[in-house]
C-alpha cells in the first residue's frame, strides 16, 4: 500500500474554495513544489493557513489562487516584505484573517482533538477588533485569568516539506519540525513532499528521525530541491539570488507573470523545475 | 556615528542590549533575530554564562558556535544543548510566573508607552504599509518579564504617539492601564535606536531618555519622534562599547562579521 | 482447553484477535498488554502487513523484532519505526474522524451493554476490590472507531449486569444511548475469553454469543455470566488457530514465548 | 551556577500538605531515590499526583506520607494490584482523586501556561461523579461537541528520575519521556535524580537527548541506581526479585515496616541504598 504519488495525483484533491495549510518557517521547508502544481492547475478561491512563511503563501496569493489568508507571519526577512502579500493586503484584493502564535496553535490543536475550539490567555492586543471570528470572549470568573476562545482550525489538506519518506509514508525531518507535526494532526489530508526516498529499511535504522509516522500521512511525492528556493536541511541552502529575483519580478505585473510562466507552468512539475534552475546536486549527497 | 564607536549600528546595540542581561536569565529570541542572539551570546560569554535563550521557531537552546545565523537555522542543531518543539514552546510562556525573564523585539511602529506594531501602518483593512504579522510577539511582550525594543532607525513614522495596530501590548494607555487590564507587570523596560537609549518614567509609563549616542542632541531625537520624549535634566552620553566587548564579540560571538555588513 | 488447541489462553486469544483486524488499520495499545502486542503483529505477519500500531505510553510505532515485550519498554525504541510523545498521542484521540480505528482493553468488569471497569468492585468510596485506574481506557473506548475487550477469565463477577464502576463506555444503556450521549458511534465489536467470543446485537446493544470454544456449551457461559447473554440458534465452535498461525505466532512474533509461560 | 544537590537539601523544600508529583510509567523510571528521601524525613499529609507508576506512589502511601492521592494508573502489573495503594483505598485511609490520561494531560498542560483550566472532551464515564472538582461541567451550544473543563494542575514539586545530566542541570533521557516534560512545565519546582553526571561537554554532543533543558530543572540529585527497582533505560532492568519482595512484605505490616527499615531508613542516601543492594554495576558501563 504505497503511499506515493505522483504530484498531479497528489494536488488532484485540492478543491476550488478549501482551506490549504502551508507547513516550514520563514525561508524553511517551504512546500513550494506543491505550491507551484497548484498554480499550474489553476486551483482559485482558496482559503490559506500558512505557518510563519515566505514564497509559499506569497507565490500563492500573488498567482491569484487565495480568496483569504491567515497571517501568522509573512515575511521576506533580509529581503523586505512580501511583495504579492503586502500589495494584496494594501490593495485590498485578498482578505485577511490575523492570527498569533497561540492562536494557531491552540486553534490546530483544538482542531487536532476535534473540540470545538480551544483556550488561550487574553494579550489585549488590537487582534480580536480585526479578526473576532477566531477571538472569541470568554466569561471569566472574578479573579481569573482572562481568556479567549479560538476556534478550532482543520484545513482541508495541509501541505508539507520534508527530507526523506519511505514507500509507506514515514517521513523524515533533518530540521526542526515547526507546525507541521500539529498541522499534520489537525488537517483533514497531509501530503508531503520530500527530496528522495529511501527504503523501510532506512525509515527503521534512523526511526529517531520520523516525526511524522505514516499513519498521518495521505500522500508522499518525490520532488528533489522540492522546497526550492527555500532550505531544506542538510540537502540545500536558500537561494539568495533566486529570492531576490523572485521579489524583484515581483514588482511588475509582467515580469512576475514571466516569472511563474518560467518556473512554474513552463515547468511540467519537480523533475522539470530541477533542470530549470540547473540540476544542482545534494550537499550531502 | 557608527565610525565614531568603530562598530556599526547592529553590534553597538548588540553590546548595548547585553550589558543589561544577567546570568541564569531565560530569554526567547524571535525569528530574523542577528542582534538578539549577538546580545544572548555576547552576555554569556562575558558576565552571564547561565543565561540561558532559546530559539523560538527552531527550539535550539544556547545555540552557539561562534556564527550567527536566522534562528530557525538547522545548523543551529550541531551547537546548542536540546531541541524544543515549537507547539510546546508556546505552552511555556505563562503568566504569573513569567518563565521568561526577557524577550527582545523589533517593529515597524512603537508609541510613547511601549507598545508595538508589525501588522501595519494605516487601518488594518485598507493599509499604508503591510507588515509581516503577530506570530510570537504579542505572546513575548505580553507574558516575559520585560521585554527591549531594537529601533535601528529612529524616525517620527516609526515613533508614534500611538501605535496604528497594537499586537504587542506595552504599557497600553500608560499608568496602570497594563496591570488593569490582567496583564502580568513588567512590560518594556529599554527602547535602544541609532540615537539612544530610552526606558518608561515609572509612574505615567510614558517613554523616556536615558542615554543620547555621542554626538546626538536632545532636539534631533525630538525632531524624529512622534510624540513628547520625556527628558530628565541633561542624558549622559551612551558608554561607548569597550575594546574588550567587541573583542568578544567579533571573534567569539559574530566570527563571521554577519553583524559588521548589516547596517 | 488449551491442550485442546495446543495453545495457551493468551495465544489463542492473540489469533482470534489478529483474525478481526484489518491491513491499513491504525491502532492504540496500552501498558501491560502482551495479547494486544502480539495481535497487531501477528495480523501484520499474516493479511494486514501494513497495519499500524503504537505503544500509548512509550510512543513508539510498529515495535517489532519478535519479542513480546512491555509497551513502555525502552528497548522497543530499538526496533520501531517512530517515537511519538506522550501528550502528543493523547491529542490524537479525537471524535467524529476518529483517528483510531480500533484499540484492544482488559477490564475487572464487562457489563451486557460492553461498558467497562479497571476502578474499583463495590463503592468507589469504600471498595471491596480496588483496581488499578482509567489511564487511556476512557478516551480508547469512547473514541476508537472500535474497541475490543479481552477477559482471560470467565466469570460471575467479572461478566456483570452493570458494572460498578463505569471509565470505558461502551454502549452506555444499551439502544441509542451511546450516541444520544454524544459519544460517537462504534463502541465494543468483539469480547473475548476463555470461553467464547462475543459481540453485541446491533438493535438493544446487548452482549450475545458469537461461538463457543471446542468443548464449551452454552449452559456453561450462562453460569459463569452475572446477566442473560444473548444466542442465537446453536452457536459455532470457535474455528481453532491454524498451524500456519500458530507458527508464525511462535517463530516470528513471540519467539520468547511470553505468551506460552502466560495462562 | 552547580544545580547539582545532595539528597537531604533537594527534599528540603518539600513541606507537609505540598503536593508533589511523580514521574516515569509503572515500571519505568520511578524517582525511587527521591521517594525514598521523603520516607527518610518522615514528610507527611502530601497530596500526590502521580504518573501512571507502582512502587513510588505505592510505597509513598504505605510510609504514611501521602493525605490524598490522584490515581490515574497505579498498577503492579504481573505482580498484580498495588499492594499498600489498594489496602489505603479500600480502608479508606487516604483521599483518591480519580483521574484519567485526558484529565491529567489537560490539567498539566493548563498548569503549564497558567491558564485556570484545559478543556477535554466529555467521556460519559462516572470519574466526574466521584472527582467533581477535576471534572467540570462546560455550558455548550446546540450540536458542539461536549467538553469538561478540568482545574490547572501545578504542582508545588515534581520528582523525576532521567539516566544523565550535566551540572548545569540539562537532562538526558535515553528513553520514552512519558509525562515527566509536561509534569516539569507545570510545576513550581523540579527535582530530578540521574544515574550520573556528565560534563556539559558530553550533553552538547549529545544535545537530541536532552528533553529537559536546564532552564525548566531546579535540582538535580546524583543517585546511581535512583530508579531502582525499577529501570532506568540502558542501565539497569526491572529487579523482578526486589519487586515481588516488597509485594510479599507489603502483605503484612510488621514485614513492611522491616522492609523500610532495611531499604530506606537504614540507608543514609543513594549510596548507602546502592551498597544494600548489592553495588550492581550499570549494564552499558
Amino acid at each position: 500500500m504505497s503511499k506515493i504519488k505522483s504530484i498531479s495525483e497528489a494536488i488532484d484533491v485540492i478543491k476550488p474554495g478549501m482551506t490549504v495549510a502551508t507547513g516550514g518557517w520563514i525561508f524553511n521547508a517551504q512546500p513550494m513544489a506543491l505550491v507551484r502544481e497548484i498554480v499550474r492547475k489553476e486551483i482559485k478561491h482558496l482559503t490559506l493557513i500558512p505557518a510563519p512563511g515566505s514564497i509559499a503563501p506569497d507565490m500563492l496569493i500573488g498567482a491569484g489562487a487565495v480568496k483569504t489568508t491567515g497571517c501568522i507571519f509573512i515575511s521576506f526577512e533580509q529581503f523586505g516584505l512580501a511583495p504579492n502579500f503586502r500589495k494584496a493586503a494594501e490593495t485590498g484584493s485578498i482578505g485577511i484573517l490575523e492570527m498569533d502564535g497561540p492562536a494557531i496553535a491552540g486553534g490546530l490543536r483544538a482542531g487536532a482533538c476535534d473540540l470545538p475550539y480551544g483556550l488561550i490567555p487574553d494579550m489585549c492586543t488590537d487582534l480580536p477588533d480585526v479578526n473576532p471570528e477566531y477571538y472569541q470572549p470568554v466569561q471569566s470568573a472574578p479573579g481569573e485569568r482572562r481568556m479567549l476562545k479560538v476556534p478550532a482550525i482543520k484545513p482541508d489538506v495541509v501541505l508539507l516539506h520534508a527530507q526523506q519518506a519511505d514507500e509507506l509514508g514515514n517521513v523524515q525531518y533533518r530540521a526542526p519540525v515547526f507546525f507541521d507535526i500539529l498541522m499534520a494532526q489537525a488537517a483533514r489530508h497531509v501530503i508531503v513532499s520530500v527530496d528522495r526516498i529511501v527504503s523501510h529499511e532506512t525509515v527503521r535504522k534512523s526511526h529517531a528521525l520520523t516525526r511524522l509516522p505514516s499513519a498521518f500521512v495521505d500522500a508522499v511525492v518525490e520532488a528533489p530541491f522540492g522546497a526550492h528556493p527555500t532550505v531544506s536541511a542538510g540537502f540545500y541552502d536558500l537561494d539568495e539570488k533566486h529570492i531576490a529575483d523572485y521579489v524583484k519580478a515581483s514588482a511588475d505585473a509582467s515580469a512576475f507573470d514571466e516569472y511563474l510562466s518560467s518556473y512554474v507552468r513552463k515547468c511540467a512539475g519537480p523533475a522539470e523545475y530541477h533542470k530549470k534552475i540547473g540540476s544542482p546536486a545534494f550537499l550531502d549527497a | 556615528m557608527s565610525t565614531d564607536l568603530h562598530c556599526t549600528t547592529s553590534e553597538l546595540l548588540s553590546v548595548l542590549l547585553a550589558r543589561d542581561l544577567c546570568d541564569g536569565e531565560k530569554a526567547i529570541v524571535g525569528t530574523n533575530s542577528d542582534v538578539q542572539v549577538a546580545a544572548c551570546n555576547l552576555a554569556r560569554n562575558m558576565h552571564a554564562p547561565t543565561l540561558w535563550w532559546v530559539s523560538g521557531p527552531g527550539g535550539m537552546v544556547n545555540a552557539d558556535d561562534g556564527v550567527i545565523r536566522p534562528t530557525a537555522d538547522h545548523r543551529n542543531l550541531a551547537c546548542c544543548e536540546a531541541v524544543m518543539d515549537l507547539p510546546q514552546m508556546i505552552d511555556f510562556i505563562d503568566w504569573e510566573i513569567h518563565f521568561f525573564d526577557f524577550a527582545i523585539l523589533g517593529a515597524l511602529q512603537i508609541d510613547r508607552f511601549g507598545n508595538i506594531n508589525t501588522v501595519c501602518v494605516g487601518p488594518h483593512s485598507k493599509p499604508k504599509l503591510r507588515g509581516p504579522g503577530t506570530v510570537g510577539i504579542a505572546a513575548l511582550t505580553a507574558l516575559s518579564k520585560r521585554f527591549y525594543v531594537v529601533m535601528p532607525k529612529h524616525h517620527r513614522g516609526a515613533f508614534v504617539e500611538r501605535v496604528d495596530f497594537l499586537n504587542g501590548p506595552g504599557h497600553l494607555d500608560g499608568g496602570t492601564t497594563r496591570t488593569d487590564r490582567g496583564l502580568p507587570a513588567g512590560g518594556p523596560k529599554l527602547v535602544v535606536s541609532n540615537l539612544g537609549v530610552f526606558d518608561f518614567e515609572p509612574s505615567t509609563k510614558r517613554m523616556r531618555i536615558i542615554s543620547l549616542h555621542p554626538g546626538v542632541t536632545v532636539d534631533q531625537v525630538q525632531a524624529n519622534t512622534g510624540f513628547e520624549m520625556l527628558v530628565e535634566g541633561a542624558p549622559p552620553v551612551t558608554m561607548a562599547p569597550t575594546a574588550e566587548e567587541m573583542q568578544i564579540l567579533r571573534q567569539k560571538v559574530d566570527s563571521t562579521g554577519v553583524l559588521r555588513s548589516a547596517a
